[in-house]
């Protein structure tokens, strides 16, 4: 049940908000962070109540008590529908990181003056609330739900509180994910179809469908709807391209949770439905995957060292980044998943910092536009620091969580590809450059002294902090991560191959 | 004291966050004593530390932490400390205090005060940890943290744009050796299952033949680390453009401690090298190479910080020597005197600076023996050092390397006399372009009035440099329990005489040009040939020129070309078909009830031919 | 009415001619009144066909049909006719092509 | 003799039907369109539907048209709209649809040949009619009675003059409807 009012809080509080409206515009928000982090704490309070042991327990579909929280009911019967949640180690650091996202979020957009607050935080509320479904859900058309719940709401964000763009921005967001959608869905009722064609019972339950034999050539079909719904959140290139648009156009909370959080949903469908659901498929798909992983990690990072545009370039990084996750995932074996599981989590946070800096920038200078910052250290040297701080996350510092991530990725991925593998290492060297660049246009150079900008304050200051420790967490001290994913990792259909069995192509 | 010594790098990261922190709000004398006293408390405890482990010098690990355990990569947060780590660690604590110290005068005017000392305590704690590591991975680290902090540094003034260019010129420049570094770590831990150093070098013996491609891949991918880092061909061409920081920075990062990183890491990793002789060999070719295009590119510089950068190039490329030829003491050897001169030189020089008005071209300085006497003597026996005079550190240090050269016979049988001669030529030119420095800078009419003299916090430390100077080279460095021995050299009486002479000769060229003017070398250095010779060494070989239309153009031209987000126009070319078809479609909605009629008229006589089609 | 003998065929047939009449002068008059005519004819020959049907099969619903025609095609003119009005009213003329506000 | 007052019927009812459709006076196509009518009456007549006959001149010819007579006379269109019409005729007009409806007749007539042979003639009384209409179709009395009064209530709503959307051009009082 703690599942469900996970969910429930957040939907029941995003109306709260939309109806605090009323009362003045600072109501909505302060609400809205008390609703998150009521709901954060909620969690942690439920955790508590976990035995410890099962922490380490290899959760299996059969048995509901070796997840560390599971709940059903029955919904559509006929249909073998069910409301089915359940968590492991995998979704409960997600979980956790889009309710810490998501407070972020809406500390970030704290000095904002938005139109109809009420709303615009009743959105933020209820992406969270479609993400953390899609994180739980462990029926898939009730995860299909999810997946569309969570996209509505990002699309308001976009459309209505976003910049000059943003019609095209989140119409484009919206097409790119609903018709990848849409072809998820094919592939979920195909999937129950073949089920019912082999049990003769309906069901769109994760467990039930786990085991269900496919025709190869089935499979693969299967396998790509899956892939491509997932691959656009991702994004992985060539679909990427709604990316840079959505979260150049996004307001700033929009753009710290589309980036933080919407996009690991893609990454968490493909380890959590793609590879098991088609063990075989996957495999045969891994080495186009891993090539669109280096693509994008490439491709990303030489479009991000062209931007002009603060919250473009980031946005491009993003797609460099996300490319070490497909590498990872596809890459098989338990190092590299790993890597990409913590590559989701630190990217989370160093990207969310970018853009609520970007956001800050804009709306103290009502631009994005590099070319038009410089020297901006000198009259705000926190900031300065701060963006400093997650440049150099974002260019895979050893100590911080994306050099653990990208390090492990890359150390799995060698055992299986070398070549790949070093053209996959050329990012670390693109990523300086694109990070660097964006320190120099905006906060080095001259300053032009006839600007009287406001510093960092001290909320932002503390979300700030926030990130930076886990960051620098997840740098030094990675382990409880991985000891929650790697039962996960162990129970996953997929033959996770340990690194010693694998033969290194000379 | 030894259980202790994960104290050395946390107390300047300790004062660095509290800087960080503080912001700038804390009094200038108490970030003055923050910044140059923890790393004094460091270089404190390594000498109690260093004092202890020579009673018993037993290696030893201190493991701090587990930092992570996958799936058998199991790194730990754990510093490994014996002969090499110590000498290392007193380097660096030793010579960083001094340049601390230094720095609280340097850089007082500065409005950037406690900026500049957290930087700066942040690369002695990323320093620290690179070269106590226990595992690869640690030390990766450092690498990457001193790397950061010396782009910091670099940029440090980063009003000026010029300043950010070289900081991530030389950022980048050796990230690209840290990429390959990288993969040469990928493929140990894939081989050899762990990156901890000592196992991984035993696993490696155990693994490995001599001559093995894998182990030969594997050295040469770290050696395309340490030539990243150590600035040496063909990564090289960013250490000169590194002179844009403070030059306090300068002395530390890009002569005494990073850019030797390097070389650490090679002599750190020797059994790896050992295993691949041809690898070996490359290391003592790229350091030869290396030694001799930076001192004829510094026999050409005007900027006295670009001499003494170059000169650092061609000193490292001594070391690489060094190492390439076996002689590993010998490089560790160059290596710390190489710190302490090369720190008094730079710091002699920053002296200079500070009190000529931020004067780098030393055709305006001169005639500053008398105006400045400290300096003079100090950057005196620091270039006497450097161009290896009998006597001083530099001469001892230098002088095992060219005879370990000599005596190299694999393997390449009769590779080490041509090694030797060309250490030796680069000796020569060494010693020409040291006192090129000394006779333009300090003798001659005087061009330039200092404005100030150095205070005792500069002085000081150069004063203890010259100590250093002159007497390191008497230092024994107890590395033989670390390195393969190395036996006596059996070389004749001759080779160690050219050895000792072509110094002195050098001086003496430099004497007779300089000074006094009395060699005829102007009717060869202004003809033609002669001009284009002198402006291509000055520009350090066109080395920047190549790289700039080889790498850096054309990635900024694709990039800029791939701006537009070519692969979008796939999906525009689907929304543009989508468009058409919608107008063609609404422009049939004309409105008009007869076309409507005529069209379902048409639908019909369709649909009755496709029945009678079917049917 | 025994022995009468016209063949279904060619009552049909005329059905066919009357309606392609009225088809055709549906699509080429712009005279709303002269539309609504030709719809008229229309229903009038679909009429036809089914009377015709209903007593070749000896069965009374294709006059049954036929009544229901009837019925739609009186209250289509008395609406038709209405819009008639409407159309002169606002348009000023009788002319079809004017009305065209389902443009898209 | 039925077959050839059949024929005669029948042409008088298609080329009045064509004259009813070509004429530019909307009153002398009026009066060619009830011909036609009437032929149609006389048509059913011999197939045996004397009711349908009936029919046919009492709704059809008789209230039907009498509404297109009302209308017209109050459009009171003039010399000019006769003049329009004649200049809407020109052949580029009718040439297409009269090809388009030829074709589709081909095709009909096509159609109309692969059927069996089969004659028309049995007589369908009234009563029948009734007693088939007010049995199984007694629901679709129905609901034409609600399309009747759909119908009207339809028309007075239409035929309505608006007095928002025509402000220039009616009278604020005269709302009543027209037909």
């Amino acid at each position: 049940m703690l599942l469900v009012n996970l969910i429930l809080i957040l939907l029941l509080g995003g109306a709260l908000v939309w109806w605090a409206e009323r009362f003045g515009d600072h109501w909505p928000r302060q609400l809205a962070l008390a609703i998150v982090i009521g709901d954060l704490l909620y969690l942690l309070r439920g955790l508590t109540f976990i035995a410890p042991e099962k922490f380490a327990l290899v959760p299996e579909a059969i048995n509901p008590d070796s997840w560390l929280l599971a709940w059903s009911a029955e919904w559509i019967p006929r249909f073998g529908i069910e409301f089915s949640f359940a968590m492991d180690g995998l979704s409960l650091i997600l979980v956790l990181l889009t309710l810490v996202l998501g407070a972020i979020a809406i500390v970030s957009s704290w000095d904002e003056d938005n139109p109809r607050q009420g709303f615009f935080q009743a959105n933020i509320l209820w992406t969270l609330a479609g993400v953390i479904g899609v994180f739980l859900a462990m029926d898939l058309f009730l995860f299909f739900l999810f997946w569309e719940v969570m996209l509505v709401p990002m699309y308001l964000l976009i459309a209505i509180w976003g910049h000059e763009g943003k019609s095209y921005a989140s119409m484009k967001f919206f097409i790119f994910t609903q018709f990848s959608g849409l072809l998820m869905l094919v592939a979920i009722v195909l999937l129950a179809i073949v089920h019912h064609g082999t049990t003769g019972e309906y069901s769109f339950s994760y467990f039930d469908l786990l085991d269900t034999p496919l025709e190869q050539n089935t499979a693969h079909w299967l396998m790509l709807g899956f892939f491509i719904a997932f691959v656009v959140k991702l994004p992985g290139f060539p679909v990427h391209t709604w990316l840079p648009d959505a979260h150049t156009q996004a307001p700033t909370a929009g753009s710290v949770i589309l980036a933080g959080i919407l996009l690991k949903t893609g990454a968490y469908g493909l380890l959590r439905f793609t590879l098991p659901l088609f063990p075989g498929a996957s495999l045969d798909f891994a080495p186009i995957a891993m090539l669109l992983g280096v693509a994008g990690v490439i491709y990303g990072a030489i479009l991000a060292f062209a931007q002009s545009d603060f919250k473009r370039l980031v946005a491009y990084s993003s797609v460099s980044h996300m490319g070490f996750v497909l590498l990872g995932i596809y890459a098989w074996n338990t190092l590299a998943l790993q890597g990409a599981v913590m590559q989701m989590v630190a990217h989370g946070f160093s990207t969310a910092a970018l853009f609520m800096i970007a956001g800050a920038l804009q709306q103290r200078l009502h631009t994005r536009d590099m070319d038009q910052m410089g020297g901006l250290w000198r009259q705000m040297p926190r900031m300065g620091a701060v963006a400093l701080f997650f440049a150099l996350a974002s260019l895979g510092m050893p100590g911080l969580g994306n050099f653990t991530a990208e390090f492990l990725v890359l150390v799995g991925l060698f055992a299986v590809d070398p070549w790949m593998t070093a053209a996959a290492a050329l990012g670390l060297i693109t990523a300086a450059i694109y990070s660097l660049i964006m320190m120099q246009k905006a906060f080095y150079g001259a300053p032009d002294e006839g600007r009287n900008l406001q510093d960092f304050g001290k909320l932002e200051m503390t979300a700030m902090a926030v990130m930076i420790i886990a960051l620098i967490h997840l740098g030094l001290f990675p382990q409880p991560v991985f000891d929650l994913v790697q039962p996960v990792l162990d129970s996953m259909a997929v033959e996770v191959a340990p690194i010693s069995q694998l033969q290194v192509a000379p | 004291m030894l259980q202790a010594i994960w104290l050395i790098p946390l107390f300047p990261f300790v004062s660095s966050v509290l800087l960080m922190v503080t912001a700038g709000r804390m009094p200038r004398t108490m970030v003055a004593l923050l910044g140059a006293g923890s790393v004094g408390l460091s270089a404190l405890v390594v000498l109690g530390a260093g004092l202890e482990f020579m009673r018993a010098p037993e290696p030893f690990t201190l493991t701090l932490w587990h930092w992570m355990q996958v799936d058998g990569f199991n790194p730990e947060f754990a510093f490994y400390f014996d002969q090499l780590t110590l000498v290392m660690m007193s380097v660096i604590t030793g010579v960083g205090f001094l340049i601390h110290l230094y720095s609280t005068e340097f850089m007082q005017d500065d409005r950037d005060y406690s900026r500049y000392f957290a930087y700066m305590n942040m690369f002695v704690a990323a320093m620290l940890i690179l070269v106590m590591a226990d595992n690869l991975l640690l030390l990766f680290l450092g690498w990457e943290g001193v790397g950061v902090c010396s782009y910091l540094l670099v940029g440090f003034w980063y009003e000026d744009p010029a300043n950010g260019a070289a900081s991530r010129k030389a950022f980048v420049v050796t990230r690209v050796g840290d990429a390959a570094m990288a993969l040469g770590l990928f493929l140990l831990f894939t081989e050899l299952g762990t990156l901890t150093i000592q196992p991984m070098l035993e696993a490696a013996n155990q693994t490995w033949a001599s001559g093995d491609t894998l182990a030969a891949l594997a050295a040469l991918l770290l050696l395309g680390g340490a030539v990243g880092k150590s600035a040496q061909l063909p990564l090289h061409t960013w250490l000169p453009d590194a002179m844009a920081g403070p030059t306090p920075v300068s002395a530390l990062i890009h002569a005494a401690t990073m850019v030797t990183a390097g070389v650490y890491l090679i002599a750190r990793t020797h059994g790896l090298f050992l295993l691949a002789p041809d690898v070996l060999l490359l290391v003592a070719l790229v350091g030869l190479i290396t030694l001799l295009l930076a001192a004829f590119t510094a026999l050409n510089q005007h900027d006295i910080k670009r001499i003494l950068a170059y000169s650092t190039i061609s000193q490292i490329g001594y070391m690489f020597l060094a190492l390439g030829v076996g002689a590993w003491s010998a490089g560790i050897f160059h290596l710390m005197t190489h710190a302490f001169f090369k720190a008094l030189l730079f710091l002699a020089a920053g002296a200079i600076i500070h009190c000529l008005h931020h004067e780098h071209d030393i055709f305006k300085m001169g005639g500053l023996r008398k105006k400045l006497p400290v300096v003079f003597w100090s950057f005196m026996i620091g270039a006497a050092a450097l161009a290896a005079l009998p006597f001083t550190a530099g001469f001892f240090s230098k002088d095992q390397i060219l005879l370990s050269a000599f005596e190299l016979h694999a393997p390449i049988a009769g590779i080490g006399p041509w090694l030797w001669a060309g250490g030796l030529l680069g000796a020569l030119l060494t010693a020409i372009y040291s006192f090129r420095l000394v006779f333009i800078v300090f003798f001659g009419a005087a061009q330039t009035e200092p404005d100030k003299q150095p205070g005792w916090r500069m002085a000081g430390p150069l004063s203890l440099l010259c100590v250093l100077s002159i007497i390191g080279g008497w230092f024994v460095l107890p590395l033989s329990s670390v390195f393969p021995a190395a036996d006596g050299h059996h070389v004749s009486g001759l080779v160690e005489g050219i050895s000792i002479g072509v110094p002195l000769l050098g001086v003496a060229f430099a004497w007779l040009i300089y000074y006094r003017r009395s060699l005829p070398v102007t009717g060869i250095t202004e003809s033609d040939s002669g001009v284009a010779l002198r402006g291509y060494w000055y520009r350090g070989w066109d080395f920047d020129r190549l790289y700039d239309s080889l790498l850096v153009n054309p990635f900024v031209a694709v990039s800029s070309a791939l701006k537009s987000e070519w692969v979008d126009a796939i999906y525009h070319s689907v929304v543009r078909f989508c468009q058409a078809l919608h107008r063609g479609l609404s422009q049939s909605q004309t409105g008009k009830m007869r076309w409507y009629a005529t069209s379902m008229v048409f639908g019909l006589i369709a649909l009755i031919t496709l029945l009678g089609w079917v049917y | 009415m025994e022995g009468v003998v016209i063949p279904l065929n060619h009552v049909l047939i005329v059905a066919a001619l009357l309606f392609i009449t009225g088809l055709a002068g549906l699509m080429f008059r712009r005279n709303v009144i002269f539309i609504l005519m030709a719809l008229e004819v229309m229903l009038n020959s679909a009429g036809l066909a089914f009377v015709a049907a209903g007593t070749a099969w000896a069965e009374a619903d294709g006059q049954v049909i036929f009544m229901l025609i009837l019925a739609v095609a009186a209250a289509e003119v008395s609406v038709g006719l209405g819009l008639v009005l409407q159309i002169q009213r606002r348009f000023k003329t009788l002319d079809m092509d004017a009305a065209r506000r389902l443009q898209g | 003799m039925e077959l050839v007052l059949f024929y005669i019927s029948s042409a008088v009812a298609l080329f009045a039907t064509i004259f009813a459709l070509t004429r530019t006076n909307a009153a002398h196509a009026l009066i060619y369109l009830i011909v036609s009518l009437l032929a149609v009456a006389v048509i059913f007549f011999l197939l045996g539907a004397p009711f349908a006959a009936a029919l046919e001149i009492v709704i059809y010819a008789g209230a039907i048209m009498v509404l297109f007579v009302f209308v017209i006379m109050m459009l009171n269109l003039g010399e000019e709209g006769e003049e329009r019409e004649r200049q809407r005729m020109h052949p580029a007009v009718w040439i297409g649809p009269s090809l388009l409806s030829a074709i589709l007749l081909i095709e009909m007539i096509l159609m109309l040949s692969q059927l069996d042979d089969r004659h028309t003639g049995a007589l369908i009384t009234a009563k029948q009619v009734g007693l088939t209409l007010f049995g199984p179709y007694v629901l679709a009395v129905e609901i034409a009675s609600m399309l009747l009064l759909a119908g009207l209530v339809g028309a007075y709503h239409v035929g309505r003059r608006f007095r928002l959307s025509e402000p220039d051009n009616s009278s604020p009082s005269s709302t009543e409807g027209d037909s």
